[in-house]
């Protein structure tokens, strides 16, 4: 029987204002993670009754571990921050579906944004062929030596440009005249909209990993829905992000909202 | 006295459950995803997720909403429709000893009444009517909030369904007692209550309300308090069954809403924190039952 | 830009506040208390106590229950009574730079008068008329939940009143607006919202109701948003100034009702748990203020 | 001004089944404190708002500290026994009037139930002349050494006779046949109704402590009423166990409810 489980935390440090990276002895959970997908993780807060949503960064199906890069977002996120190494958190996981990684790809186009950033380290790890991995931020990159380190080409814009290129990350793309045969993404849903427009007119597919409020994370409370449309239906539907998504073939996201 | 010879059965609308504890429709969709959390087969029924006539596209997003001690939803009842459910559900919770309850959502008496006479066909025990749902404008709440519309639909569902009908009543009332009675003298053969209140949360970072509906219905522990009053003021005033529900996450939550009389409990919101929760909610009452030496909930009920 | 420099004034039937944060009645005495944590100077204005004509003994111990993020309450404005008021507290709370607001109760629209006539006389600011609380069967309540009686007893004291008067509004209807727009027709210079929910907790122990009085009122954070849906409501619908209240502990959920619509925000459960709360919500919104650039709540006030 | 201050534990242990002793460093409460004041505990559980109010049971002005007793009753006292030492909890006190110690009298009788024991302790402490000291259990008796150290002559009662007099603590003042010029009480309520009409008939004045359901404590909330009347008035009256109390002459108490 699936059950929340109560793991030990490894490390929990700060890595740049306001993020944090945690690593948790997950026994059962490192072993079926995919890259996109995503954890529970539930507050002690009395106060606080919803699960916190937050993708895997990292997996090490060896030791069992996995590793969350998080933003303190709010009441929640900050009582994350407070844990100490040794303490135990509620967690429960692997959700969602993560990335379908297409090996007959080539050429990778990794494109993130902000606290997007994170589930894209472990899609990297496992992807074949060339990688080039573009980052937006506002302005302080994470994980750019740990995408490197895998041997990915790394592009960074930040918006008020304090690290290299000063704008956008699609203007990035464009300048750069990227190409590519997929793009994975995942970050800010105007983000994800104006490089899906993009890729669609460069007819490059792309998978982007979205977010919503969500409840229970398992698919029952239909809290946590997109609007989307595949190709063999007339009229769109509203999916659920944390069971059917939260990875989804951008052509298929209805972006009007 | 041991767990085992404790006597949990209740009975409602001639349906006889193993034991007191049932789910709140919507917080746990036809029980398929909690199977991998719990044996269904421990659950006095399984209270399926409100379906209408046709499909149901439901509220846009966001529909969720944290706030202190409970949750706001605007999910809207979205649904696949009763046929698809029909298909896809029923033989799914028939391989479970467990009731099945069919809560029902429609904009008008006539959408209740063609769910109900779909429903007449397929294999459940009890009909829930829905008319308290606060997110969708044109019915549900409505209905719910109306003593004499309460009474009508509740009429022409009960000539509609060839099952038993609980009918859900809705707290934003000024008197849930006048409502509870006309939807009895309507013919119903159970009440449930209650359903989510309506609220609203603000982000003050954006300037706007969280939820793109604006307001949602509110459930949780935090809501407790009402729930438990609504439960005891209609155990007084009526005298059939009633399941009661809000905030109910713990045993000794079940056990106040059967000492103010409930004849039912169901666990909610708490299934999203917790997806064992009915579990702790059923082994709560049995270990209160122990402790006090009670053997049969009868003992018990309404008897504050 | 720097915190001295915000304005923060709010005007309620031609009275300026000096700062929109007050308290909610019954949670703050008359102040006394809590001038020994706090600088009464500090607050907009002073909510005090209910007061009736003649003394009132209020109901039977227990009063007090709580709940899961929240409190029941039966008081049922226990007070010395309006002349020993007057005596008392006044002289008392005209010390400080702080606009003084008297609740007051009654269980006939003659003894609502009554009080609001022999408060003419008294030095205070604006009169709260209570026609809300859920714990005095005779009066109060009634009031609250029916349109007609609440123009009534708003016209009456109006007439019998030389202070400004904000009629304050029960939660437990079902149209809240409609109350409201009554209260409006009555001539009402100011509305407050909401007063307590109607709850109940039972003792599974003792198998009886926590509260002697079986239901209670209930506030504090966990009733939030409803408190806030109804700020909304009634601010969409009426134009006159309201002053927001029901679970208020942060400047966050300050800014929450004021960005509802709210022209005032007042402290009340929040008090029992933390003496200065009053003081963290003032500073709180001062902060977001600051952060956001706001120079007037003008600007932000029921923008949502 | 005064305020709710974070004062650190240090000492929380379990003393009898459900009782535990916990001791403060309350710099500027434990100089103010008099015997049978008490103050306020506040949870960290978000779901707790309402302060829990405990006697204070002794009191050490030297070092600034003052030591509390009390019973597991619920889930507020369970989240303090968990409180390990050096942590800090958030107090308010000292509240309430206290024992009016009279030191005209010699022959002091001092009545504790149950958990009603803990405030006669420092009272104790604080008396002149002889003292008798009756305490009622229904198992475990407590503080009875301490007692004791003090000069006590020291009577229990427990109800299921597991140590000494077999029976409640009335019926064994009673078959002792216990003279004296005042009587200080704590305890359960039908207790302290019994000692107070037994007490009126062989004319011995009488204090006693009372415990109601409290919200704030300090007098603004009027939850916390008992039903009184004093010499000289007609009629009775709601008066604030924890402003006005919690000590209150048991003729002026009126113990019908
Ligand atoms: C599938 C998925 C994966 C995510 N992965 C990450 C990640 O790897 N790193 C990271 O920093 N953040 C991630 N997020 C966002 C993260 O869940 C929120 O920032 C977090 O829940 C905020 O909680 P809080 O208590 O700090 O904020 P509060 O604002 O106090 O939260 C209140 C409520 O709103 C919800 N909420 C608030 N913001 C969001 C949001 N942006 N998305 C969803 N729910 C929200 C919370 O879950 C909670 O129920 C992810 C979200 C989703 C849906
Ligand atoms: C003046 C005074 C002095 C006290 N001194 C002591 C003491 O020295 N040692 C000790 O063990 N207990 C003492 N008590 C009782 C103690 O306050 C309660 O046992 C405690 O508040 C229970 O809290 P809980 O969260 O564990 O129980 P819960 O039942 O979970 O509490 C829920 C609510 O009920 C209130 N409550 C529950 N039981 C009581 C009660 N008997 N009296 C007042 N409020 C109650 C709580 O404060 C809280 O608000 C005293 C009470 C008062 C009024
Ligand atoms: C996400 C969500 C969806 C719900 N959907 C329905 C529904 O379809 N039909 C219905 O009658 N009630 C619905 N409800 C109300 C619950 O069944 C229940 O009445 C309410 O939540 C109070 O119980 P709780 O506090 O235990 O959650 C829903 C509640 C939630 C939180
Ligand atoms: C102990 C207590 C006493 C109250 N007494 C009064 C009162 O005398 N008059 C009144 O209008 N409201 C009274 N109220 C209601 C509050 O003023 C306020 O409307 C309500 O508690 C919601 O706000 P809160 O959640 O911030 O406490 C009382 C509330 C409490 C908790
Ligand atoms: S969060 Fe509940 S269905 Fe997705
Ligand atoms: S507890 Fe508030 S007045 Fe005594």
């Amino acid at each position: 029987m699936k059950e929340i489980k109560h793991v030990t935390v490894l490390e929990n440090q700060m890595i740049a204002p306001y993020m944090y990276s945690m690593t948790l002895q997950a026994d059962g959970i490192a072993e079926l993670a995919k890259p996109g997908q995503f954890v529970n993780l539930y507050c002690k807060g009395e106060a606080r009754l919803l699960p916190r949503p937050i993708s895997i960064c990292e997996i090490n199906k060896e030791e069992g571990t996995i590793n969350l890069i998080y933003a303190v977002a709010g009441k929640g996120t900050e009582e994350f921050s407070h844990i100490e190494e040794g303490e135990t958190i509620e967690i429960l996981g692997p959700l969602g579906n993560g990335f379908m990684i297409d090996e007959s790809k080539r050429r990778n186009i990794v494109v993130g944004g902000g606290v997007g950033t994170p589930p894209l380290l472990e899609l990297v790890k496992q992807l074949k062929g060339e990688v080039d991995v573009y980052l937006g931020f506002r302005s302080y990159p994470i994980l750019v030596e740990e995408f490197e380190r895998l041997g990915a080409r790394v592009h960074i814009a930040t918006e008020d440009g304090s690290v290299d290129f000063k704008g956008n990350v699609l203007e990035l793309m464009k300048k750069e005249n990227v190409k590519g045969d997929i793009i994975y993404s995942c970050g800010p849903k105007p983000m994800l909209r104006a490089i899906s427009q993009w890729a669609a007119s460069q007819n490059i597919p792309m998978q982007v990993s979205l977010e919503e409020r969500m409840a229970c994370g398992i698919g029952v409370c239909v809290g946590c829905v997109c609007k989307t449309r595949k190709k063999d239906e007339g009229d769109w539907q509203h999916r659920k992000v944390c069971k059917d998504g939260p990875v989804f073939w951008s052509d298929e996201v209805i972006w009007d909202e | 006295m041991n767990k085992e010879s404790l006597d949990l059965k209740v009975e409602i609308g001639g349906v006889v459950l193993k034991n007191p504890v049932t789910v709140a429709s919507g917080t746990f969709g036809s029980g398929r995803e909690f199977a991998e959390f719990i044996d269904l087969n421990q659950l006095g029924a399984v209270t399926v997720k409100g379906v209408s006539s046709v499909p149901w596209k439901g509220n846009p997003s966001p529909r969720i909403a944290e706030t202190y001690g409970g949750m706001l939803n605007s999910v809207g009842l979205q649904n696949p429709g009763v046929e698809e459910f029909i298909k896809n559900d029923i033989p799914f919770l028939r391989e479970f000893d467990t009731k099945i309850i069919v809560n029902i959502a429609g904009k008008t008496i006539e959408e209740y009444c063609d769910v109900a006479e779909k429903l007449s066909h397929a294999d459940i025990d009890l009909i829930e009517l829905n008319i308290s749902c606060p997110n969708v404008k044109e019915g549900g709440v409505a209905f719910g909030t109306d003593a004499k519309m309460a009474k009508e639909v509740t009429k022409e569902v009960k000539r509609h369904s060839k099952h038993p009908v609980i009918v859900k009543l809705s707290p934003n009332v000024t008197d849930i007692t006048e409502i509870a009675k006309a939807v009895v003298e309507g013919g119903a053969d159970g009440l449930s209550l209650i359903n989510t209140l309506l609220g609203m949360a603000i982000d003050i970072h954006k300037k706007r309300p969280i939820l793109a509906n604006t307001v949602g219905g509110f459930s949780g522990p935090a809501i407790k308090p009402v729930a438990l009053r609504m439960v005891y003021q209609v155990a007084k005033a009526v005298s059939l069954p009633i399941i009661g529900m809000g905030g109910i996450s713990t045993g000794e939550d079940a056990v106040e809403f059967i000492l103010a009389g409930a004849t039912a409990v169901a666990v909610g919101t708490a299934n999203f924190r917790n997806p064992r929760a009915t579990m702790d909610v059923l082994n709560g009452i049995k270990e209160y039952m122990m402790t006090y030496g009670i053997k049969s909930l009868d003992e018990i009920r309404g008897i504050v």
